[in-house]
């Protein structure tokens, strides 16, 4: 099975630790290995490209630079802003010569040698892609039948480079969806945008996008929404009961990722994957799950 | 005289090279006119000689633009299936391999001769193409060849 | 009632600005913009803004520094390329709004705005540790952020505490963030004024 | 007559062409270098040297300063090398003592750097002078022109430029070509046509028609053209009739065979009402249908696909023209010059995924909103919802597949015109409130702009912005249940949510998807946006590189029917004019043989691609049969003993003019 780099990025290791526990439990069970980089840092997210984009460009570079020191497979990046950040600065220092220059000399300084070798992959692209359909079949032992989800995918991993996916019609959750035998709601804005940069700054436009979305899926009657970014995880769950207040509508719904509910049709448990860490843990309509 | 004049004034200018370019009347030789017409400036180091097909040049123009002083020689036809006469770029195509091995033999950079499909509506392709080869010849410097 | 006057003279307007924004990497395109409003009625946050994407564009070309500069537009931005990808002239505008983001920084009194508050605490954090400490961030940002707000984040801190997704007393942090100062010392080194930073922090800690 | 042998006096006159090569080039100084040149004996420069006075010029210097050679550096031989051959020869000159020099496409319009500028003319009008003194002179050959003419497609081009042929009587017999069953294309599908509001059927049905019994036009419907070889004045086509299963020249299209069909009702998508209508496995593709005869679709047909069937179109048919035996028939037919009229491809609304196309129910593509307005249409003039109720709100949607560089670049012309046409024809049929949403309003042409202001007068209600995306996501009461078009009102500035019940997708024109099999076949050449390339844009825009052959209509690029019947007609003066003639005259760039160098090898027999070399094995040398060869020269470049030599072209011309670029 093909080995990966790992770049889990400063949210994994916080709020986003459930994605992490559950990314590197269901890659484990399927025999993938993921070697975190070493001492790698912050990609820089968008907040740094707004401060400084040269600094912003060299900081994910950085990463990048290390990935190829260390053997040069793809990396992994699980967070949508840090597969952004990263993916980003690749194409823009293939594209820029000058910035580009200023990358080679700062690095060159520590000794970092840049060529733009590796790949910045996104763990969907690796199962679907790279693991395959076939395979994620044969490890779902525990269908997660009459579960409904809507698959919710964010901004960063399907634009602006579409890498993943199509931006208009993306479909690769429905399908990882489908493979753990749940079924996928079809709801709209389903890759706008959630809000999760502007809850912390301009808090009421944040949440009314995050409104938007969750009733749309409530509407939809899914049983959870599932996604693919800390980020947006954590902003369509944790306003939740605020969101319900000031609205006076139930827009209470599970907020998973999509390795969690890919583990449970793994048949693996809820601690292990890091559900019982969610504010809302999902109701599985097959028993064999339990509850948290 | 006049000429000999003419000779000394560009090579006491700073030196560019000297593209020879043979277009075929039908497909690259109406890319250049488009590059005209829809003013899609070129480096003006490539001179055109026209030919009704690029089947018809003859190896022996190449060596001589070589011999009297060429820095690259560039050939233009129209695409594979493409050809005004049938199949006559098939031809060009199996001369200018030869040629560009015999060439390199001679000790002549293979940058320094291209065959290049440029159609009737390629204008920019034309213009990239032409740039690249004078861009290269800078680098590569004068071709200084005496001949066979 | 007070009359406002609409008229702008050639001599109010920055003749160099749009050069400036187009000069950066993913500015090349305004040129292009035939304001068709796509970018605009794409964004999902636009209702929102003083300036839609397609002013700002027709704006910066035509010179509007200070209008531009001053904008709540770009700090309202999600950057979430719904507005890149949908314009028929495939014109970068969240890289353009990025380019707005940085000159208003250096050029025009927008802390007022938290945003760039935030930004900057963020940059400060991540220049220091090499990485973002969540907890950390969200206590800078809630100290910044008033009150109220701040209050408002209590419940779901202590949430995320039970839950173990915020650790209060960890500070996540590089084996040597030194080796990656040196690095972006070394682009400050290639430029004469090095950019501002240091922080003014508000609301909520997470990293987009 | 000037004899190659006396030694050359040149005239060199360089054209400042306005100020297109003056701006350009340092042209007094080209004239003083070119007058210092070997055997120039005069170097002048002139404002326009296509102008009466310029040729004057050139004729008044070959009687009186006694010039037998001429060089002109102007523009592109493809404009004028004719002209200025012409004017020698009018002043007793061969017209192949003269070479044009081209400095306007080549060097005037191309080059930054002005130094640069005039350094390559002189290097280019050295090496015109120097070919020239060594040219010599050649006759002009000429071959007879075949009078009949091919037109390929039958829409409103086709059948234009196909009548327009037939009506002048010369003797010349069209064979008009159309894949369809029927001819009329696309206008055929419309119910009105802008900016007169006249009905498109009532001046279309008469043109087919006529067409149809016109004693000059040999019509090939549901036919292809497969093949054509040959060149100007004799091109030998292949066409290949698709199998109607019906017999043509029987069938009188009386319909009973549709009746009697074990199909009791139609259940099978109508291609000319896109898929909108349902049809029967017999059937006739639309009532005005021109030939009216009817065909059988293998697909759906029972007995074509599975061999039983109780076959009561067979009974049913007193002329007994059902014929299940038919198979697909080549015809070769001669002509002496072609067509092109094939019309354009809708774009496909697919490709837009935002505006819902084939995902929102009552989204719409402008074509088949025309079926809906059609009075023979699915809908029988009036368009309705999916529910059959009528729409109370409408919104079309400009620029769909054009002005946008994820798809198409260009603007498709004729869309913001139609456009007004559908939203008036709504409004009419339905009463319904229509909105419509435009980049920028594109009525240039007679009568358009009235028309739009027309519309606004009627309370069309008009937003100027691109629509980004038609959703069903309600986030008002009023939104619930309507399609929502998202859109700024770039006019006031505020971002708008417009609920409506039906959209409409101006969808822009595209090139044929067979364009470029059709380019291969005929020899032409596609611009940028893959639509046929014109010769020139302004002075030659229905010829094209291949002579005998001419474009009309969308083939050639978007264009409304004034503009597409225009160019019909052109071309078709083109055609007639060759046709008149009789003859081409053929540049004499053929190859000789030097039977004194000829080893007999046989080298170049091999490398002709029209067999125009023969070996006489007696003589033990090769000859080249004038007529049969098209001098492109690659026996010529392929001699070893470089025996055989191209007129015009001769490899001492080429090496003279190479050594003169250096």
């Amino acid at each position: 099975m093909k080995d990966y780099l790992y770049f889990p990025g400063c949210s994994l290791k916080g709020a986003g630790s459930p994605y992490e526990k559950s990314l590197l439990a269901v890659f484990r069970a399927l025999g993938i290995s993921l070697t975190e980089i070493p001492d790698w840092n912050c990609c820089g997210a968008t907040a740094y490209l707004s401060v400084d984009a040269d600094m912003g460009t060299v900081l994910a570079a950085r990463n990048l630079a290390l990935a190829e020191r260390a053997d040069g497979r793809d990396i992994v990046a699980p967070c949508s802003g840090c597969f952004l950040a990263l993916s980003k600065a690749k194409a823009m220092i293939a594209e820029y010569p000058d910035l580009r220059a200023k990358v080679d000399d700062a690095l060159g300084r520590g000794g970092l040698p840049y060529e733009g070798r590796v790949a910045v992959r996104h763990p969907l692209e690796v199962l679907l892609k790279d693991v395959g359909p076939d395979r994620l079949r044969k490890s779902v032992v525990r269908p997660l039948k009459d579960f409904r989800v809507a698959p919710y995918y964010g901004c960063a991993i399907l634009r602006p480079y579409e890498t993943v996916d199509s931006a208009h019609v993306p479909t690769v959750l429905e399908e990882l969806t489908r493979i753990a035998g749940a079924t996928p709601v079809d709801y709209p804005h389903k890759a706008r945008c959630c809000g999760g940069m502007l809850t912390t700054g301009v808090q009421s436009v944040g949440l009314r996008l995050a409104e938007i979305l969750l009733d749309a899926a409530k509407s939809a009657e899914a049983d959870a929404i599932v996604t693919t970014c800390p980020l947006c995880q954590y902003n369509l769950e944790v306003y939740q009961d605020r969101l319900c207040r000031s609205t006076r509508k139930d827009l209470r719904i599970p907020v998973m990722y999509f390795t969690q509910m890919l583990g449970l049709a793994m048949g693996m448990d809820e601690r292990t994957l890091a559900i019982d860490q969610l504010f809302r843990v999902p109701v599985l309509a097959c028993p064999a799950g339990g509850r948290a | 005289m006049a000429l000999a004049v003419e000779k000394s004034e560009a090579s006491t200018a700073s030196w560019e090279p000297r593209i020879v370019a043979f277009f075929c009347n039908w497909c690259t030789y109406a890319a250049a006119d488009l590059a005209g017409i829809s003013r899609v400036k070129y480096s003006p180091n490539m001179r055109m000689v026209r030919v009704m097909c690029s089947g018809r040049i003859d190896p022996s123009f190449v060596l001589e633009a070589f011999r009297s002083g060429a820095d690259g020689v560039l050939i233009g036809g129209c695409n594979p299936g493409d050809c005004h006469y049938k199949e006559g770029n098939y031809k060009t195509m199996r001369r200018a391999m030869l040629l560009s091995q015999m060439l390199q033999d001679l000790g002549i950079e293979k940058e320094r001769f291209r065959l290049e499909w440029i159609c009737a509506s390629c204008a920019r392709e034309l213009q990239t193409t032409v740039n690249k080869m004078a861009d290269d010849l800078r680098r590569l410097g004068p071709l200084d060849w005496k001949g066979v | 009632m007070r009359l406002v006057k609409t008229v702008k003279y050639e001599a109010d307007l920055d003749a160099t600005f749009a050069e400036r924004v187009a000069a950066q990497p993913g500015g090349e395109r305004i040129w292009d913009c035939i304001q068709c409003g796509t970018c605009s009625a794409i964004c999902p946050v636009s209702l929102y803004m003083d300036l839609t994407p397609r002013r700002i564009v027709g704006m910066v070309r035509a010179g509007f520094r200070d209008e531009v500069l001053n904008a709540v537009s770009p700090w309202i931005c999600t950057s979430c390329y719904a507005c890149t990808v949908e314009c028929p002239e495939k014109i970068r505008i969240t890289d353009i709004m990025y380019v707005i983001k940085r000159m208003a920084m250096k050029e025009s009194g927008h802390h007022r705005f938290v945003v760039p508050a935030i930004e900057e605490a963020f940059v400060a954090m991540v220049r220091k540790n090499g990485r973002l400490t969540e907890s950390r961030m969200g206590i800078k940002v809630a100290a910044k952020s008033g009150l109220r707000s701040a209050l408002g984040m209590v419940p779901i801190a202590w949430k995320l505490w039970r839950k173990g997704r915020l650790r209060l007393l960890r500070v996540e942090r590089m084996q040597n963030p030194e080796s990656l100062r040196g690095v972006l010392a070394a682009v400050e080194d290639r430029r004469p004024a090095p950019p501002r930073t240091g922080s003014r922090g508000s609301p909520a800690g997470v990293k987009a | 007559m000037t004899a190659a042998g006396e030694a050359p006096r040149i005239g060199v006159y360089v054209c400042d062409c306005g100020f297109n090569i003056l701006g350009a080039i340092d042209v007094p100084e080209v004239v003083r270098y070119a007058g210092g040149l070997e055997g120039v004996v005069l170097a002048k420069e002139y404002k326009y040297m296509c102008s009466d006075p310029g040729q004057d010029l050139i004729k008044k210097d070959i009687r009186e300063q006694r010039l037998n050679r001429v060089v002109v550096a102007s523009c592109t031989p493809t404009l004028h090398e004719r002209t200025f051959r012409r004017v020698v020869s009018e002043a007793g000159l061969n017209p192949f003592l003269f070479n044009m020099v081209n400095v306007r496409e080549g060097v005037a319009w191309v080059t930054e750097d002005k130094a640069r500028a005039t350094e390559k003319a002189k290097a280019l009008i050295r090496a015109g002078v120097r070919r020239v003194a060594l040219q010599e002179p050649l006759e002009a050959r000429s071959e007879p022109v075949n009078p009949n003419v091919l037109v390929i497609g039958g829409g409103i081009a086709g059948m234009h430029a196909a009548l327009s042929l037939a009506n002048a009587n010369s003797g010349a017999k069209v064979h008009l070509v159309e894949r369809e069953p029927s001819i009329g294309g696309n206008m055929a599908r419309f119910d009105k046509t802008f900016p007169t509001l006249d009905c498109a059927s009532c001046i279309l049905t008469p043109k087919m028609t006529e067409v149809k019994i016109h004693p000059n036009i040999h019509l090939h419907s549901y036919a292809e053209v497969v093949s054509v070889e040959g060149y100007v004045g004799n091109f030998d086509v292949t066409i290949e009739h698709k199998p109607r299963y019906v017999n043509e020249d029987l069938c009188i299209g009386c319909l009973k065979c549709v009746e009697a069909c074990v199909y009791r009702d139609a259940r099978f998508p109508n291609a000319f009402d896109l898929g909108l209508a349902k049809r029967k496995p017999i059937y006739i593709p639309f009532p005005q249908a021109v030939p009216t005869k009817v065909l059988i679709d293998p697909m759906d047909c029972l007995y074509l696909k599975l061999g039983k069937c109780k076959k009561t179109c067979v009974d049913a048919c007193e002329k007994g023209a059902i014929d299940f035996a038919q198979a697909a028939v080549r015809a070769q037919v001669k002509v002496g010059t072609i067509i092109v009229a094939t019309g354009f491809k809708p774009f496909d609304a697919r490709r837009k995924p935002q505006y819902g196309y084939g995902t929102l129910p009552n989204v719409f593509t402008a074509l088949e909103m025309e079926r809906f307005l059609s009075p023979t249409g699915p809908t029988e003039g009036v368009p309705s919802l999916k529910d059959g109720s009528l729409p109370r709100k409408v919104g079309i949607i400009h620029c769909v597949g054009s002005r946008d560089r994820n798809t198409n670049e260009y603007c498709s012309k004729v869309c913001c015109m139609y456009s007004l046409k559908l939203a008036h024809l709504i409004r009419e049929r339905t009463g319904a409130e229509v909105y419509d949403f435009y980049i920028d309003m594109r009525t240039p042409g007679k009568g358009y702009e009235e028309f739009h202001e027309k519309l606004l007068a009627e309370g069309l209600k008009v937003i100027r912005g691109r629509v980004a995306e038609v959703t069903t996501s309600a986030l008002t009461r009023e939104e619930k249940g309507h399609l929502i078009i998202r859109v700024e009102d770039t006019l006031a500035g505020f971002v708008r949510r417009i609920p409506v019940d039906m959209v409409v997708l101006s969808v822009g024109l595209e090139p044929q998807s067979d364009t470029q099999q059709l380019r291969r076949m005929l020899n032409l050449s596609c611009g940028r946006e893959g639509f046929l390339q014109e010769l020139h844009p302004k002075l030659a825009p229905v010829s094209t590189a291949t002579d005998g052959i001419y474009i009309a209509g969308a083939c050639q690029g978007p264009k409304d029917i004034p503009e597409t019947v225009a160019q019909a007609g052109s071309a078709a003066a083109e055609a007639l004019a060759l046709v008149h003639r009789g003859t081409v005259e053929v540049q004499p760039y053929t190859a000789v043989v030097d039977e004194a160098v000829c080893s007999g090898c046989q080298v170049c027999v091999g490398m002709c691609p029209y067999d125009a070399i023969t070996y006489d094995a007696d003589k033990g040398v090769v000859h080249v049969l004038e007529v049969k060869c098209k001098g492109c020269g690659v026996c010529a470049a392929a001699c070893p003993s470089s025996a055989i030599d191209q007129k015009h072209f001769r490899n001492a011309f080429v090496l003279a003019e190479v050594a003169g670029v250096i």
